[in-house]
């Protein structure tokens, strides 16, 4: 049973991957890239985490990704088609990452296989979570805080309007090598 | 229910530099938003608070290991720390005139460099994976954000871009491979990791996690052929910001490393790791050295230099060693001192509104600024590594271990690109003082007195480590051999 | 004063100095009085020490005085130490008298020249250096006399430094000297090496015991010789004296006829220990001064200056000096050379005059007749002539003899030696040809020159005069310094000499000359002599200049050929000059070129790789990150 | 019960497919979706693991990236607006004012 | 009072001080930098009040600790064979001073504060007796250099500038590769790691090992003297420095090199060292004869005595790898004639340059008419570089050829050529210049000679005759370093040379008077210790390690076992 909800949603996930990456609308590929965290959440329930599966789902189909979609739509991208990108660039792209991905699954299938299956039950519960946050990890987790702030300072820093118009000084830009150089 | 925080005793000792940073940041916000008018006391306050943190760190700081393992204190990364809070001294006061003189000082700028030194500080001390990666995470946020901070200038925004995509693009390198190496390990607590590495095999997956690993920090590091957006970003970031770049976040990777290879060091005669290290020390030399040949903008110029000096760092730690750990923070040091240096006397440049940064721009400048023109002078000279600046006796070193250490070819590659890095530091000087300026385009400088004493500290820094460098070889040595040898 | 004798150069060279520095500003008087006295002091403390050496070392040892120790180092150095001993002596008395005559003489030459102090500087210079060249008691410290000398010459023949030629020749002089020096360091060299010293006691007490093998010695012999062609004007080096003749003419008395040139002579002289263990290196130096005595002989032959004349005839003289030291009669050489020294002298100095009555004028096609005009001049000349050409009884007669017998008779080489007489006797056929041909042309004759120099044509003062006399006195009865042993018994020349060179003829004979040969000898180049003068006269003492143009045109090719000395300084020109020059232009043009480009061309290849690789730095992002990529595949697939 | 490297393959093949996202599109978002797609395969990893070695500790580890990702997100896309404000396009190959 | 740190000292801390001087107050600067240049000098004559004759040893031995970690001190030392370079040092100084006195407009300050420095450094590189230290020196004195030349330059100073610094630094860099394998291989054997030069005087390297360190060591000098094909930077800096610039380079800077050779490379590598003589001496004598022959045709007086300079210091090095008393004794010597000679050559030139804005010989002609002093100044020098006896080139010359004569004829008989040719060379300098018809109208009325530049030229004179007429003041003190120098070597060699001794006879039978395979100098063979280096007036090793004692019979016996292979 769970092999078939596992091959489904492994499927679903991979197929969405591949059109958030091919698809040349940026909302239908965060669209699809929430479908592929959907799959993803089912996965961590496959692995006995739901809380993670939950936190997939709130974190990320329910924050970043609004993100994303608002972002899309404050800039009004949705109807902008991407222009194709240089042959040799998309060529290399796909062909070195093919590669890579083959060369990988390989490695992976031949020596990160565990013979052992895993002991069950997993008890990594919202309680057992929750007090290691609390004991162990009260350092980082202190720390994200700064994180985030910095993240939130930062975004306001930048996203805020240009004061003054200097909008053009950056364009003058460096010189490139002339004749006149020392031997 | 209770919780029992681990919280070993002495822990606020221990990450009072930290705290007394990250609060720091959070006051020079608060304090800018509520008192717009006060801008000018923002960057002697930032001051403060770096110097009270450095204070923390002599007085109270003492070593251990807190945190369940995960936070180790010791002697080498107060050093390491000092360096950190040196470099964001310098880039606070070059920083000044130069944000004011743009017209964009703001309680952020402050904040943030505190607090991306923060995390490098927690890359420095982080004995788990979890936190280097943490403080990496808050490090990277810092920068994109004083990379892009100049938010009129498209360069600048445009950096912040560059860095932003490659650093995040890099970082689910760095996530991925520790991912693999926890599969490996069960753990991602580098000295349990060393455990492991010491009882089993290496597979090559591992040797993949290794690389992608590598990766990833040779991107922080501008480590060829990892290197190609550094020019870019120095380039477009405000000028005090990019030598702070250019030196800090290396120095945090480059312990890291050092942590990383320490632990791997039982593993290493099964695997041809070193060898990667060791190409990617050779291509950045050779690369940055060449490239930086042909550049008339100071800025990319120094980038290059910055690539190959990384170089010149990494072939010291292709074995781990008390001296060569010793060297890397030597040079750190030297190299924080000169860089910033360099950078900030570029920063002072001005020409009708815009801040210039090509070789034409510094034409004559040794006879104008008398005192910039020296200071830069010496940054060149200690850059190229010629006596009796820092920057000899520090590659001194590093060659010195890395011939100890038996790479002797790698050492003479690395001597012979810096006969070639010689000609391009000198040609600044040609241009300092043996070019008159093209005529009617004379650049006039902008620096007060934050300026000035910071380019005081790192001329006086440059020469006093070059004359006297026993000290600091003392320190970097016993810390390093505490360091290494629990 | 015999431990003083280190006062003896240093005066001259203290009138130097104060010429040289004073001179200028302060007048002719001044000038005259230092330099006379400079000049004067020196050969009366000579004399004196002369008398007293003769009563302390009867025997002729040497008398060595130490001043101080120049320099050695490793086993190699040498003294500053002069020593006296006869030859020195010789040496020492025709160089201070000589030198004071001609001071005397340049008083009243030099007197209209603005040069005056900075001429007699030099002079008093050229003193000092040739006094230590006498003196010195070590080849090492001779050598510093003989390149002083040479410096002095350079100095003095481009004394007229405005022109183009003087400074010209006053080069080539010091140049071709410096070839001849080249071989005296060698010789110097090897002497160290394989002697341990150059002090001359050193060297010939080793050489005679026999430490040295021939080998060693003739290569030592050769290159001192080499040395001494450079310095005395033999084939190969001679080309620098006949050029030298731009400098004055007192100056071509002194330095290029009576001193300075004998150098060499005395040189060979003062090693005659090392010569007489190598019989080649003794045929060598015969052959080249019998071919040097002919060969410039045949070029005086037809000269036009009255100046060259003399040089060549003193290449010749110098030639027949070469063939005595060769052939072993060294005392014969010395001989030869002082009654040279008379007469030459007083040649020179005669032509000075003339020049000086005929305001500057030396080409003797433009003189003629001026016997009567000159009166003192002609007689002295003519006594001079006469002592020259060898003919009986005077000065260069004995000497000329004494040398050609050794010739005649040497047992070191005896075949050669004929030939080697043969050479000899056909050039002192010449000499007398060309001599007499010179006395023709200038003093017989109607005078060829212009109105004005005939209206300026005046007998030169005393002070050019007297010394002529002095000079001409001497060079009659000089020949009684040393008669041939078979008529005089008493002491000599020879004898005198007989502690440093074995005697020519006497009581411990080396070379065995009966008086019969030696008279034989005798009227041989006697009527050899005679027939040159009569040949002369007959062609010149009426047609002046018609036998010389018949000549041209009887054979013109060897009559250019004559005129233009042989061609040697073209053909040196050709072989040695402009290849070196050449290579030098190679050198400099094409192999700095070389190395400069090699080091370029490293430069601009590293530049080359810096432009192709900042290329991959498109500044579009997404490259970066495929580079990052790639180099991440790149790296897995070599490391795994 | 499903074997733990069937997870990882899946998030292998999740990574590739991300970094060729990042490869291929020049939307700068597009190309900061599929980064989040890497980091995601990552988690995938983390948590197969943790699970294999009944470990919390990867858990948590998958618990910080969320915050990481959280972050970046915030900074990147303001960067983006910054940028779009600049030039009207997020076509990152339009910003390459600076090379060479 | 250590004298001989307040020697490097006192110049920089002049410089300092100059450089707080309001930058119009001209005479202010040029009478302090004189001033101070002249106390240096007055102070360096202290080394001779104080000097030990007969020691060989380092003398007025100071020693600091200074890196303790990698053993590096803080320490100087001078012997024989640094005395007089030092002493020439301080001597040209105030006489570059006193001839720019007033050529000098264009930023007078910055220029002698360039100078000081560059004294201090040359200075220093003399007295270092640590490896690391000498380096530093070394490598200091370019800067200054690279500063003086790059902007006080000529029209195409650039371009020399930074030919001069590459060049250089290309072979010292290397050098510094090989100092650290060096140490770090004397750490190998003896296990105390050091940079003292003393100490490493002791460590013996493997042949091959050695080999490389000599090639490094030696590559580095060779740019620095510079030898044959490593030339070419000479001229073009030459010609392009300043009129002082090129005087400090070609009368202190040069030697550099050649003394790194009698420092450094005999005793550290006499095995490669005796082994490669037969390369460095064919260099040599190719770059003798090929500067003399290339100055020949140079239209230019400068690029001319840059040759010439090319030429003179072929022989030093000639007479260094000749490997005897005789010959390393000359080519100190006439490193210091060499300094004098041709410094006063540059003066001249510039003096002259000064004058008609031009170097080029055919824009002359005649001028000795209208510049008599002058003139005989020049002679006198031209003489003195000539070689002229009783000057003082004669007598370096001649020590170095005798010498060399000894172990290889051939080359001193070929070296002896550069003789005729430099009576060649300078003297159809001096008759382009000075004589012959006035034919440019310029050249009717120049200036003649100033007082500065007279008095500066006037000390010059005094030693070239001095050095000429008593060489022994300058050689008795060099003389028993020199000894002690080929004594360590024969020392060192010892071991090594029984298995050599076939190939060596060999060698003998090609040249009569040269034996490698015997000691050079017949002082019994006794290992070298610092001990050995004592001063026995400190009693304290260079090193600053613990009082030794001296033992018996460190100082050699006095007979050289070259004084006439014949007796």
């Amino acid at each position: 049973m769970e092999f078939v909800i596992f091959f489904f949603f492994a499927t679903v996930a991979v197929v969405f991957a591949l059109v958030v990456v091919l698809h040349r609308n940026p909302v239908v590929g965060a669209l699809s890239l929430v479908a592929t965290f959907f799959s993803l959440a089912v996965m961590y329930v496959l692995l006995e985490v739901p809380f993670m599966a939950a936190l997939q789902i709130i974190v990320y189909a329910g924050a970043i990704m609004v993100l994303f979609l608002f972002v899309i739509m404050l800039l009004n991208l949705q109807h902008v088609v991407e222009p194709h990108t240089r042959p040799i660039q998309q060529f290399l792209g796909y062909t070195t990452t093919a590669a890579f991905g083959i060369g990988l699954v390989y490695f992976i299938a031949k020596y990160g296989v565990f013979t052992a299956l895993p002991a069950s039950p997993f008890r990594a519960d919202i309680r057992t979570i929750g007090f290691r946050l609390f004991e162990a990890y009260v350092f980082p987790f202190e720390m994200v805080s700064i994180l985030l702030l910095a993240a939130i300072v930062g975004a306001l820093v930048l996203s805020g309007r240009a004061v003054g118009s200097r909008a053009e000084i950056g364009t003058e830009l460096s010189k490139q090598p002339g004749s006149e150089e020392i031997r | 229910m209770t919780l029992q925080p681990l919280l070993e005793p002495g822990w606020v000792n221990a990450i009072l530099p930290e705290i007394i940073l990250s609060l720091g940041g959070m006051l020079l916000i608060l304090l800018d938003v509520f008192f717009p008018r006060a801008k000018g006391t923002l960057a002697p306050l930032t001051l403060v608070i770096f110097i009270a943190a450095a204070w923390a760190e002599n007085l109270f700081v003492r070593g251990g290991i807190f945190f369940g393992g995960t936070y180790e204190v010791s002697a080498l990364t107060m050093l390491f720390d000092l360096t950190f809070l040196l470099a964001g001294m310098l880039a606070t006061l070059f920083a000044r005139e130069y944000l004011e003189r743009e017209g964009i000082e703001d309680g952020g700028f402050y904040g943030l460099l505190l607090w991306g030194t923060v995390g490098m500080m927690m890359m420095a001390k982080g004995l788990d994976l979890l936190i280097i990666v943490l403080g990496l995470e808050i490090l990277s946020v810092c920068i994109f954000v004083l990379v892009g901070f100049h938010r009129r200038m498209p360069v600048s925004n445009e950096a912040s871009l560059k860095y932003f995509l490659m650093g995040a693009f890099s970082t689910g390198f760095i996530l991925y491979g520790i991912a693999l190496f926890y599969g490996a390990t069960a753990s991602t607590n580098i000295r349990t990791m060393g455990q492991w590495f010491a009882t089993n095999q290496a597979t090559p997956l591992l040797t993949v996690a290794f690389v992608l690993l590598m990766a990833g920090l040779g991107f922080k590091l501008a480590l060829a052929p990892f290197h190609p957006w550094a020019p870019d970003v120095y380039q477009g970031a405000p000028t005090p910001v990019a030598g702070w770049l250019s030196v800090a976040p290396k120095a945090a990777t480059l312990i890291v490393l050092v942590r990383l290879f320490d632990a791997m060091n039982p593993i290493l005669p099964q695997v041809s790791w070193m060898s990667m290290v060791a190409a990617l020390a050779i291509l950045s030399m050779i690369i940055g050295n060449a490239v930086a040949i042909v550049q008339r903008d100071l800025k990319r110029m120094l980038a290059y230099s910055g690539i190959a000096h990384v170089g010149y760092m990494t072939i010291a730690i292709l074995t781990i060693r008390a001296d060569s750990v010793a060297a890397v923070a030597v040079y750190a040091i030297t190299y924080a001192l000169m860089n910033i240096g360099a950078f900030g006397v570029i920063s002072l440049l001005m020409k009708n509104q815009n801040d210039p940064h090509t070789l034409d721009d510094i034409a004559g400048l040794g006879f104008r600024r008398k005192f910039y023109g020296f200071a830069l002078a010496i940054c060149m000279f200690s850059l190229a590594g010629l006596p009796p600046t820092a920057g000899f006796i520090s590659k001194f070193f590093i060659f010195k271990t890395a011939i100890e250490s038996g790479h002797t070819m790698i050492a003479l590659v690395g001597i012979l690109t810096s006969i070639v890095s010689v000609y391009y530091y000198l040609r600044v000087v040609y241009y300092l003082y043996m070019k008159e300026p093209a005529d009617g385009y004379a650049v006039e400088t902008v620096g007060g007195v934050f300026a000035t004493g910071a380019l005081m500290i790192s001329i006086v820094g440059i020469l006093i480590i070059g004359m006297y460098p026993s000290p600091l070889f003392q320190a970097a040595g016993n810390a390093a051999r505490v360091f290494l040898q629990q | 004063m015999l431990n003083l004798l280190w006062l003896i150069p240093i005066i001259p060279f203290a009138g130097f100095l104060l010429n040289g520095l004073f001179g200028k500003r302060s007048g002719k008087g001044f000038v005259t009085a230092v330099a006379t006295l400079a000049s004067l002091a020196p050969a009366i403390l000579g004399s004196i020490a002369t008398f007293q050496y003769n009563a302390r070392y009867p025997n002729g040892e040497r008398h060595l005085n130490v001043v101080y120790e120049w320099f050695s180092s490793g086993g190699i150095g040498a003294d500053i130490a002069f020593q006296l001993d006869p030859l020195s002596i010789v040496m020492l008395l025709v160089v201070t008298w000589v030198g004071f005559l001609i001071h005397v003489y340049s008083i009243g030459y030099m007197h209209s020249d603005e040069g005056y102090w900075r001429y007699f500087a030099y002079l008093n210079l050229f003193l000092a250096a040739m006094l230590i060249l006498v003196l010195g008691s070590s080849y090492l410290f001779m050598f510093v006399g003989w390149e002083g000398v040479g410096l002095c010459s350079y100095l003095l023949i481009g004394f007229y430094y405005r022109t183009d030629y003087a400074p010209a020749a006053g080069k080539k002089a010091f140049i071709v000297n410096r070839i001849g020096d080249f071989g005296f360091l060698i010789a110097m060299f090897l002497m160290f090496a394989y002697i341990g010293s150059v002090d001359y006691a050193k060297v010939s007490q080793v050489a005679s015991a026999g430490g040295l093998s021939t080998g060693i010695v003739t290569a030592i012999c050769l290159l001192l010789f080499l040395g001494a062609a450079g310095k005395s004007a033999q084939i190969p080096l001679y080309v620098w004296l006949p050029d030298a003749m731009a400098g004055p003419t007192p100056v071509s008395a002194l330095i290029h006829a009576a001193t300075m040139v004998t150098a060499g002579v005395y040189m060979v002289v003062r090693s005659n220990v090392l010569y007489r263990l190598s019989p080649d290196a003794m045929m060598v130096v015969a052959i080249v001064g019998a071919l040097t005595a002919l060969f410039a002989a045949t070029i005086g032959l037809r000269q036009f200056d009255i100046k060259k004349v003399l040089a060549y005839s003193t290449v010749s003289q110098l030639g027949f000096m070469f063939i005595a030291v060769g052939v072993g009669a060294f005392s014969a050489g010395v001989f030869h050379l002082v009654t040279h020294a008379f007469f030459k002298a007083c040649l020179f100095l005669g032509a000075g005059s003339v020049i000086h009555a005929m305001s500057g004028e030396q080409d003797i096609r433009k003189m003629g007749g001026l016997k009567t005009k000159i009166p003192h001049t002609y007689r002295t000349f003519a006594i001079a002539t006469y002592a020259i050409a060898g003919l009986p009884f005077a000065a260069g007669f004995f000497s000329k003899d004494e040398l050609l017998a050794a010739a005649w008779v040497t047992p070191y080489f005896p075949g050669v030696g004929k030939f080697v007489w043969l050479l000899g006797t056909l050039a002192a056929f010449c000499t007398a040809f060309y001599m007499y041909r010179l006395v023709y042309l200038t003093f017989h004759g109607e005078f060829r020159g212009t109105d004005e120099q005939a209206h300026h044509l005046h007998e030169s003062p005393a002070s050019m005069t007297g010394p002529l006399w002095v000079l001409a006195i001497a060079s009659i009865f000089g020949g009684l310094l040393s008669l041939p042993h078979g008529l005089w018994h008493g002491p000599s020349l020879a004898t005198f000499l007989s502690s440093v060179v074995p005697e020519v003829s006497g009581v411990h004979r080396v070379i065995p000359i009966t008086l019969k040969t030696e008279l034989l000898i005798a009227l041989v180049s006697t009527l050899i002599a005679v027939a040159g003068w009569l040949i002369a006269r007959n062609l010149y003492r009426d047609k002046a200049l018609q036998s010389d143009a018949a000549f041209e045109k009887r054979s013109p090719g060897i009559a250019r050929a004559l005129e233009n000395k042989w061609y040697v300084d073209e053909f040196y020109a050709a072989s040695v000059v402009r290849p070196l020059e050449g290579t030098a232009n190679f050198f400099w043009k094409f192999v700095d070129a070389v190395i400069d480009g090699t080091a370029a061309m490293l430069g601009f290849i590293v530049r080359g790789f810096g432009d192709v690789m900042r290329f991959f730095q498109t500044g579009n992002v997404r490259n970066y990150a495929l580079m990052l990529f790639l180099g991440v595949i790149v790296f897995i697939v070599f490391l795994v | 019960m499903i074997p733990t490297h069937w997870f990882l393959i899946l998030g292998a093949i999740l990574f590739t497919i991300g970094v060729c996202g990042v490869l291929t599109r020049r939307n700068g978002i597009t190309m900061f979706m599929s980064i989040e797609l890497m980091v995601n395969a990552v988690n995938l990893t983390f948590i197969a693991y943790a699970r294999q070695f009944d470990q919390v500790h990867g858990i948590m580890f998958v618990f910080f990236i969320l915050a990481i990702a959280a972050a970046e997100a915030a900074v990147g896309l303001a960067i983006f607006i910054s940028l779009f404000h600049h030039r009207q396009t997020i076509d990152v190959d339009e910003a390459n004012l600076m090379h060479w | 009072m250590p004298l001989l740190s307040t020697l490097i000292w006192l110049p920089i801390v002049a410089a300092i001080v100059l450089a707080f001087f309001p930058k119009t107050a001209h005479a202010a600067i040029r009478g302090w930098a004189l001033f101070a240049s002249l106390a240096v000098f007055v102070l360096s004559l202290g080394l001779l009040r104080g000097w030990e004759d007969g020691q060989a040893g380092f003398q007025f031995v100071e020693s600091l600790t200074w890196i303790p970690q990698w053993g590096i001190t803080y320490s100087l030392g001078i012997d024989g064979i640094s005395l007089w370079l030092v002493m020439l040092t301080t001597f040209l100084t105030p006489i570059i001073f006193l001839a720019g006195w007033n050529t000098l407009k264009k930023h007078p300050k910055e220029y002698l504060i360039s100078f000081l420095i560059m004294e201090a450094a040359m200075i220093g590189a003399f007295l270092a007796t640590d490896l690391l230290l000498f380096y530093i020196f070394f490598e200091l004195m370019l800067l200054p250099m690279y500063l003086v030349i790059g902007v006080w330059g000529g029209k195409n100073r650039i371009y020399a500038a930074v030919k001069f610094f590459l060049f250089t630094i290309a072979g010292s860099l290397l050098m510094l590769l090989a100092i650290i394998y060096f140490a770090f291989q004397a750490y190998h054997q003896t296990g105390i790691a050091t940079f003292s030069i003393v100490e490493l005087y002791g460590v013996q390297l493997l042949p091959t090992a050695q080999l490389l360190v000599f090639f490094a060591f030696t590559l580095a000098f060779a740019i620095k003297v510079p030898l044959f094909p490593l030339h070419t930077w000479l001229p073009d800096a030459h010609v392009e420095a300043p009129t002082g610039g090129s005087m400090i380079l070609a009368g202190v800077m040069l030697k550099m090199g050649t003394y790194g050779f009698l420092r450094f490379v005999l005793p550290f590598f006499p095995e490669a060292s005796a082994r490669w003589a037969g390369l460095m001496i064919t260099l040599a004598v190719i770059g003798i004869i090929y500067g003399a022959l290339v100055a020949w045709v140079q239209p230019d007086m400068k690029k001319l005595v840059a040759y010439s300079s090319v030429s003179h210091l072929g022989f030093c090095v000639l007479g260094i790898f000749a490997l005897n008393q005789t010959s390393i004794e000359g080519s100190i010597l006439q490193m210091v004639n060499h300094g004098i000679s041709t410094g006063a050559l540059f003066l001249l030139v510039g003096v002259v340059y000064e004058r008609r804005h031009t170097r080029l010989l055919a824009d002359y002609g005649g001028i000795g008419r209208t510049m008599p002093v002058f003139t005989t100044l020049f002679v006198i020098s031209v003489l003195s570089s000539v070689g002229l006896p009783g000057i003082n080139g004669f007598v370096g010359e001649f020590l170095i050829l005798a010498g060399t004569f000894k172990t290889s004829p051939i080359a001193a008989v070929l070296a002896a050529t550069g003789v005729i040719l430099a009576a060649i060379y300078l003297l159809w300098l001096v008759q382009k210049v000075f004589f012959g018809p006035i034919t440019n109208e310029e050249n009717r009325n120049i200036p003649d000679i100033a007082w500065n530049e007279l008095a500066a030229m006037v000390p010059l004179v005094v030693f070239m005759v001095w050095i000429g007429v008593h060489p022994n003041t300058f050689l008795k003190k060099m003389e028993p370093s020199v000894r002690h120098l080929i004594a360590t070597m024969n020392t060192q060699r010892g071991e090594v040379m029984v298995a050599e001794k076939s190939d060596e006879t060999k060698r003998d039978e090609a040249e009569p008077a040269a034996d490698h395979s015997r000691p050079l100098n017949s002082e019994p063979n006794r290992p070298l210790s610092a001990a050995s280096i004592i001063d026995p007036g400190t009693g304290r090793s260079p090193g600053g390690s613990l009082p030794l004692v001296v033992p018996a019979g460190s100082r050699p016996p006095a007979s050289s076992l070259h004084e006439g292979v014949a007796r």
